[in-house]
């Protein structure tokens, strides 16, 4: 009895002590990795990359540096989420305005252009764009195949069945801009979440009016949208002849959408509806 | 846990109980404590004598720690966990010894191994010393039975298959005519106690248990 | 000396069926089309800015478009008339999009309506400056004299010519020449290739050029002889050209110039005649990764290339029509002179009707060239063919790792892994299974008994990894 | 006691025979976890190698010295747990302090270890087989062993599995655990092997 | 066919084809490999129908359905297309062959249903398994049922009228400790090769699975190296333990381990110089099995163990790209 007590004392004992001596006589840790972890927990920690570093925690590391990469490399998973926003702010030291970064995916094409030929390739519009002009008779076109529904971390792309579109739910996307960087053909744009009206057309060439060869419904430079506006919010780009949309002068009234004979402009807050459609 | 404040505590007592069992089942769901639901999970009796010690261990540490958790330094923590757990697991194994020495032998280094299953240690550091003693009672039953279920699930399925036959305490419940003569040793060696959990494991997920998480 | 050496040589690489159905074809000489559509990057580098504005008339032979960059070839409009329209194509090389300019010849624009083809063609040559196509060496004689000719020109000055036609290489890669030919100080070359292998199933433009402009192919390799001063000249042919390598043969022998030139007849086996495999098959040496040939002292040459440097030496005539084979599931297979630019549409009318539907529009061999969705298409400097198949439809299957696409790489390559990770966008790894060292010969899914478009994926990969880095 | 025991029939018995992970379950949590990636798997191969050969010669030393002689061998988990928790305790805090790109390629782990029943298990193992202090080296080195040969077949057949198209509901631990069961069934095979 | 094709028809109807190049296609497909596979193990089904008599044709029936039918219930569950590859009733052929002679056909169906639902379709059905579904199917049968896995009979003369089937003789397996040849070394080489011995019903016959392997060799379908050093280092490897070489060579699963089982496609190496590896080491764990092992045949387990390795195989042991030099492919590749 007396032996159990004294030798579990003594194991006890001469562990802690060694355990304190190393705490003690070691070198201090660096105080950045302190920090970062500190900076870690406060991460979604699903490692998408999105913010340009391999992982959440190389992403804490790079803040714990310099907290200014949260501008410029946004975590846009974090914005969207108040409590990890709240301690991110706290362990930086710092306040995010949060409406000027927040940002939402437009797939700015709208479909119908239809198909030149059946494709019998690989299901991936990376591998179809590498085709001399994809399958689709507009080359600005969404080729539909669901490259950026890989990548989406929040699942809020889908494609629409009727126009074979990939169509970006406002109300889920996060705005990580993973998307933008996956679509070979360019045409998925990040936007300020508080912008009111997307315009859906990406094509840049001069458009044939009367053959209207490309697209059945695609913007032909029709100027309807831009007398239509009250507000004097579209300029009328004439580089590319299509609307451009001043954000601040925009008020969501929709008269542009209801003059627009394709409905190539939507309301942001629409965008979604035609998920369902 | 912010949202289970607002609940009475001896509801919040039931709440804690049926989520060990269901919600974050050790084994199928939080995936933890393999190594004894591979381990021991040959025969139904040593699966419930494991379930038994486990539940134990996991009710004295987790009232113990619950107590001391605000004197006990952070930078020491784990150390005291782990000996407040290994002094009730060498008690545990004293007990054994005396009054059930077959399971005792059956039961082997499993038993001493139940101090770094991590169940218990994980109860410890993520419930125990965060909340009341009684919620953590509540905790080590609910979480030791849904381990214990677990367990018993598992050693169900290697048992028939692999013996042809159940029985409980040396009583025999039924046994299967062919498979008895010939069962599938295969089940009660190591391939097939990973096999089954493995296929286990995949019917829960199939059958949406991980939703509710 | 032996001219043709027939060394038996242990190759490895695909045996095709070589269907090579417009093999007996003599090369046809059409009329200018009565309008074309010109790209502005017919070449692998920059993208041309054009010169002229719409509306503009322009000449045949006139430059329309140059670029600044260093690689890079100048385009020249290849019919007489005027600039319809700037518009906006697919690139044939990058897959981007990039500027047209369509031309009309006058005749065509004043003749609405129903225009009788062959009163266009006659009213085209009015005011055009004329390359008559058969103008070329008609007697040894004559080859001498420009030999000779030859001698007293500067490399420079040759190079300047040749940058000037805007050539590019022919063979499909559209490399331009200029910058092939200009080696870089430090560097030397002592072989030049001269690729008329033409191992893909199905062309035969090399081939006839081979056969019916013999003269003028050596007299353009003399040019690069004399640009780049290496010892040697190889002529590299397959063997299933045997009248081909005769025909060369009987005129290096007859001219005397044995010393220089000499015809390698190898093994039909694809890919021989891509650039790597063809260097190590005729001299054993092997082209380092992301290197050049002329880092192992080599440069090679199509054949159709060097008729076109003895054209732009000889006549100073840019590169404004070249052979085209037309063939596949058709009437007529044939080789054609066209200009540049030229719709495959308007071709209809000399190689007649489509047998099988439905169609594969290809430009380029089976192995490497690429679909196009409708005839609408012109024809490109590098575009040596353009086969209408019957198309099949393939159904990808999972990948049963059977190593055959291992074994047939001719790169050493494991494709069967870019088809499995490119599936999974795991882009780093197929960077770790060296994809960039891949020359896209399609051995591997031409074999694949999973029917994986491996090339597809290969390609893709490619891209991805270039845009990340 | 056993004394007998020859040191390569240990060490051989660890490695393929009576396999760490594969026959005795020990070790699972990282067996499943850090078998993603090779890189990683080899790194935590190397740590539970180490942390194991240092356990063992500490454990072997306070049984063979401390418990038998004073007869309190029933105490033995309670000494083990807390020189094992201990040791990681000063070998992460040492490698944390002193090397921190170590750290960033091993520590992480280390924590992982304190809980491994694997490393607890073969002190175990060694004491109730009776080795000696040798022995009970030779053996924590064939348990590391086998522990890290298992670890890195498992992450080569992980990366593979990674780009397979394996049934929803398996995907990750599920499939895991069914090519543990199949190592486990080829490794039966060596059964005997001495 | 009209002379004239309007292009813009064309577009629309879909009668235009876009894919990536080649546009033309060896057309060796999966299915043509997997029916010649099957075809070349024709030999030695016969052989065991010839040898252990109509049971061993029943045998290979129930098992093969088995497999087909397993796939294809899988598959449907799955949700994903069936393909009528034939990989299944490779499977289940070969499952067949490596079978003692009278094992009960509920036994039989288990293993068969084991290979497909959990060797195969649990990692993603072919081209994904990591394991030989047949030798893992033979795996389980042997740790499930010790018994009726090794209790082995001599060749009945089935064919002989007034035979009696139940008449068969029990005999131990040529490999093990308790094996006794009545006869010349001769007469049991010649037994072993022609396959008159005890064993599984598709192993003994060394002459059948010796002609069916040549014949995918000259077809190219399988990969002459891991025969050849599976069964030369077996053979080497015997000489150097003072075994009877030709006696090891003959005997047991070797000929068709090496000839049909390593060299499976899905859980081989793929290259070269990978396979090489697979099967030196399948080769040394089989001696080692042999020599020092409880178990009296390796050759199942050996290929099971060598084909955990392969994926490590297929990440260290590829071809070096052609001209590759180190620096300018680290120049590339990062």
């Amino acid at each position: 009895m007396l032996w159990t007590i004294l030798i579990l004392t003594a194991v006890g004992l001469v562990c802690a002590v060694l355990i304190t001596l190393t705490y003690r006589f070691l070198p201090k840790e660096p105080e950045s990795l302190k920090k970062a972890e500190a900076i870690n927990a406060n991460l979604p920690g699903m490692n998408c990359g999105a913010c340009g570093y391999p992982g959440c925690f190389a992403y804490a590391q790079a803040l714990s540096a310099d907290k200014k990469v949260f501008f410029s490399n946004t975590c846009a998973t974090v914005l969207q989420d108040e409590d990890m926003l709240a301690g991110l702010e706290s362990a930086l030291d710092m306040k995010v305005d949060k409406s000027a970064l927040n940002k939402k995916a437009v797939v700015a094409c709208s479909g119908n252009c239809g198909n030149v030929g059946s494709y019998t390739g690989v299901g991936s519009c990376k591998t179809a764009s590498k085709l001399l002009s994809g399958f689709k008779r507009c080359p600005y076109s969404c080729l539909g195949l669901g490259d950026c529904i890989k990548v989406c971390p929040s699942n809020a792309i889908r494609i629409n069945i009727r126009t074979k579109v990939a169509v970006v739910d406002p109300d889920r996307c996060t705005g990580c801009g993973l998307c933008v960087a996956e679509c070979p053909r360019n045409i998925i744009s990040l936007v300020p979440a508080d912008t009111k009206v997307v315009f859906l057309c990406s094509y840049k060439d001069i458009r044939d009016i009367p053959g209207r060869e490309k697209c059945e419904s695609g913007c032909i430079g029709c100027r309807k949208c831009y007398k239509a506006c009250p507000n004097e919010a579209i300029i009328w780009n004439r580089e590319t002849a299509m609307p451009e949309f001043d954000q601040d002068k925009c008020t969501g009234c929709g008269e542009c959408i209801a003059a627009c004979p394709h409905g190539k402009i939507m309301l942001l807050s629409d965008v979604a509806k035609k998920i369902k459609e | 846990m912010s949202q289970l404040k607002e609940i009475s505590p001896g509801k919040k007592f039931w709440v804690e109980f049926v989520k060990g069992i269901v919600v974050t089942n050790p084994v199928f769901v939080l995936v933890l404590g393999l190594c004894p639901a591979l381990a021991v999970t040959s025969s139904i009796d040593n699966a419930l004598g494991m379930g038994a010690g486990v539940i134990f261990v996991l009710l004295c540490s987790n009232i113990i720690i619950s107590l001391i958790r605000k004197i006990t330094p952070d930078m020491v923590r784990i150390p005291v966990f782990i000996v407040v757990i290994a002094t009730f697991v060498t008690i545990l194994s004293l007990v054994f010894e005396a009054y059930i020495p077959p399971l005792y032998e059956s039961l082997g280094i499993y038993l001493a191994l139940i101090v770094v299953n991590c169940i218990i240690l994980g109860r410890a550091e993520a419930f125990a010393q965060k909340n009341p003693v009684l919620y953590s009672i509540a905790d080590a039953f609910g979480i030791g039975i849904g381990f214990t279920v677990s367990l018993l699930l598992v050693s169900l399925f290697r048992e028939i298959l692999g013996t042809g036959s159940l029985s409980i305490f040396g009583f025999t419940l039924f046994s299967i005519p062919v498979l008895s003569e010939t069962p599938m040793a295969f089940f009660i060696m190591p391939p097939g106690a990973f096999l089954v959990l493995g296929l286990l494991l995949a019917l829960f997920r199939w059958l949406g248990v991980l939703k509710n998480e | 000396m032996n001219i043709v050496s027939r060394k038996p040589r242990f190759v490895s690489g695909l045996k095709l069926k070589e269907n090579k159905k417009s093999e007996h074809s003599p090369i046809l000489l059409i009329p200018p089309p009565s309008r074309v559509i010109i790209p502005m990057q017919m070449h692998t580098g920059a993208e041309c800015s054009l010169l002229v504005q719409r509306g503009d008339s322009v000449k045949t032979g006139q430059l329309i478009a140059e670029s600044d960059s260093f690689v890079s070839a100048n385009i020249h409009s290849t019919i007489t008339g005027t600039v319809k329209s700037i518009l906006k194509t697919v690139s044939p090389a990058t897959s981007t999009i990039i500027s047209a300019v369509e031309i009309v010849s006058k005749s065509a624009q004043q003749q609405t309506g129903d225009a009788q083809d062959s009163d266009a063609a006659g009213a085209l040559y009015e005011d055009e400056v004329v390359f008559d196509n058969s103008a070329s060496i008609k007697s040894v004689e004559e080859f001498r004299a420009f030999l000779k000719k030859i001698d007293s020109e500067q490399a420079p000055g040759l190079i300047q010519k040749i940058k000037a036609a805007g050539i590019v290489g022919l063979g499909g890669a559209a490399f331009p020449t200029h910058v092939k030919l200009s080696v870089p100080e430090g560097k030397k070359i002592d072989t030049v290739i001269l690729n008329g292998c033409e191992c893909e199933p199905y062309i035969t433009a090399d081939h006839r050029l081979m056969l019916e402009q013999g003269m003028e192919i050596l007299a353009g390799a003399y040019i690069i002889f004399k640009i780049l001063n290496p010892q040697k000249v190889i002529i590299a042919i397959e063997n299933n050209k045997e009248d081909a390598i005769k025909n060369l043969a009987d005129i290096i022998k007859e001219l005397g110039i044995e010393h220089i030139f000499s015809i390698s007849a190898l093994p039909s086996r694809y890919p021989m005649g891509a650039e790597k495999t063809l260097i190590k098959n005729i001299l054993k040496r092997k082209v380092p990764v992301g290197g050049l040939p002329l880092n192992v002292g080599v440069v090679v040459q199509n054949v159709s290339t060097a008729k076109a440097i003895f054209d732009a030496v000889a006549y100073d005539k840019p590169l404004i029509e070249r052979v085209i084979t037309v063939t596949g599931d058709i009437e007529k297979p044939l080789n054609l002179m066209v200009r540049i630019g030229t719709l495959v549409k308007d071709l209809k009318d000399y190689f007649g009707v489509l047998k099988e539907k439905p169609y594969d529009i290809i430009f380029g061999g089976p192995m490497t060239g690429f679909s196009v969705a409708n005839m609408n298409f012109p024809i490109v400097k590098g575009n040596g063919c353009v086969l209408v198949k019957q198309g099949e439809k393939l159904v990808e299957k999972n990948c049963i790792r059977c190593g055959k696409c291992v074994s047939v790489c001719p790169m050493n390559l494991m494709p069967l892994m870019y088809g499995t990770y490119a599936k999974n966008n795991m882009w780093e790894q197929c960077s770790d299974y060296y994809i960039e060292c891949c020359i896209e010969c399609g051995s591997c899914a031409y074999v694949c008994p999973s029917a994986i478009p491996l090339v597809g994926y290969i390609k893709t990969g490619k891209a991805v990894i270039a845009r990340k880095k | 006691m056993n004394n007998s025991t020859s040191l390569i029939t240990i060490f051989i018995g660890m490695v393929l025979i009576n396999n760490m992970v594969l026959t005795k379950f020990l070790g699972l949590c990282p067996f499943f976890g850090v078998s993603k990636k090779l890189g990683n798997a080899i790194s935590m191969g190397v740590a539970v190698t180490l942390v194991m050969l240092l356990a063992s010669l500490a454990t072997a030393i306070i049984h063979n010295y401390i418990l038998i002689p004073f007869n309190v061998e029933f105490m033995n988990i309670i000494i083990y747990i807390l020189v094992i928790a201990s040791l990681v305790q000063i070998v992460e805090i040492t490698i944390r302090r002193t090397n921190i790109l170590l750290y960033n390629a091993l520590g992480i782990y280390l924590p992982l270890i304190t809980t491994n029943c694997a490393v607890l298990g073969i002190t175990l193992i060694n004491a109730s087989a009776g080795f000696s202090i040798l022995q009970s080296i030779v053996s924590a080195i064939g348990a590391g062993v086998g522990f890290t040969l298992v670890l890195i077949i498992m992450s080569g057949i992980r990366e593979r599995l990674e780009i397979a198209e394996i049934p929803k509901s398996m995907r990750g631990l599920p499939v895991a655990f069914i090519t543990a069961a199949f190592l486990a069934l080829a490794f039966m095979g060596f059964g005997g092997l001495l | 066919m009209d002379s004239k094709i309007d292009e813009t028809k064309l577009i629309d109807s879909g009668e235009v084809y876009i894919a990536h190049p080649p546009h033309i296609w060896g057309g060796f497909s999966t299915a043509k490999v997997m029916y010649i596979v099957l075809a070349a193990l024709a030999l030695p089904s016969a052989a065991a129908v010839y040898f252990f008599g109509p049971r061993a044709l029943y045998l290979i029936i129930v098992s093969m359905a088995t497999a087909l039918l397993t796939e294809f219930a899988i598959k449907k569950l799955r949700k994903k297309p069936f393909y009528m590859d034939g990989s299944a009733l490779i499977t289940g052929l070969l499952f067949a062959l490596v079978l003692p002679p009278r094992i009960p056909f509920w036994m039989a169906i288990i293993g068969a249903a084991f290979s497909i639902a959990i060797a195969k379709e649990a990692f993603g059905g072919l081209g994904f398994n990591i394991f030989n579904p047949a030798l893992a199917g033979r795996a389980f049968l042997a740790i499930c049922f010790p018994a009726a896995m090794t209790s082995w009979y001599l060749p009945a003369k089935w064919f002989v009228p007034g035979y009696a089937a139940a008449d068969a003789i029990t005999s131990a397996s040529p490999l093990s400790e308790s094996y006794i040849y009545e006869g010349t070394r001769a007469a049991l080489y010649k037994d072993l090769f022609f396959g008159n011995i005890a064993g599984s019903i598709g192993e003994t016959s060394a002459l059948a699975i010796l002609i069916g392997g040549i014949i995918l060799i000259v077809l190219r379908l399988i990969d002459w190296r891991i025969p050849a050093v599976y069964i030369g280092t077996v053979a080497l490897g015997s000489l150097i333990f003072g075994n009877d070489v030709l006696f090891q060579v003959l005997s047991g699963g070797l000929m068709i381990g090496a000839f049909f089982m390593a060299t499976d496609y899905v859980t081989s190496p793929v290259t070269g110089a990978g396979r090489i590896v697979f099967a030196l080491g399948a080769g040394i764990i089989t001696l080692l099995i042999r020599n020092f092992g409880s178990l009296p045949e390796g050759v199942a387990f050996s290929i099971l163990i060598m084909n955990a390795f392969t994926p490590l195989i297929d990440k260290y042991v590829r071809p070096k790209p052609f001209g590759f030099v180190k620096k300018i492919a680290k120049k590339d590749g990062k």
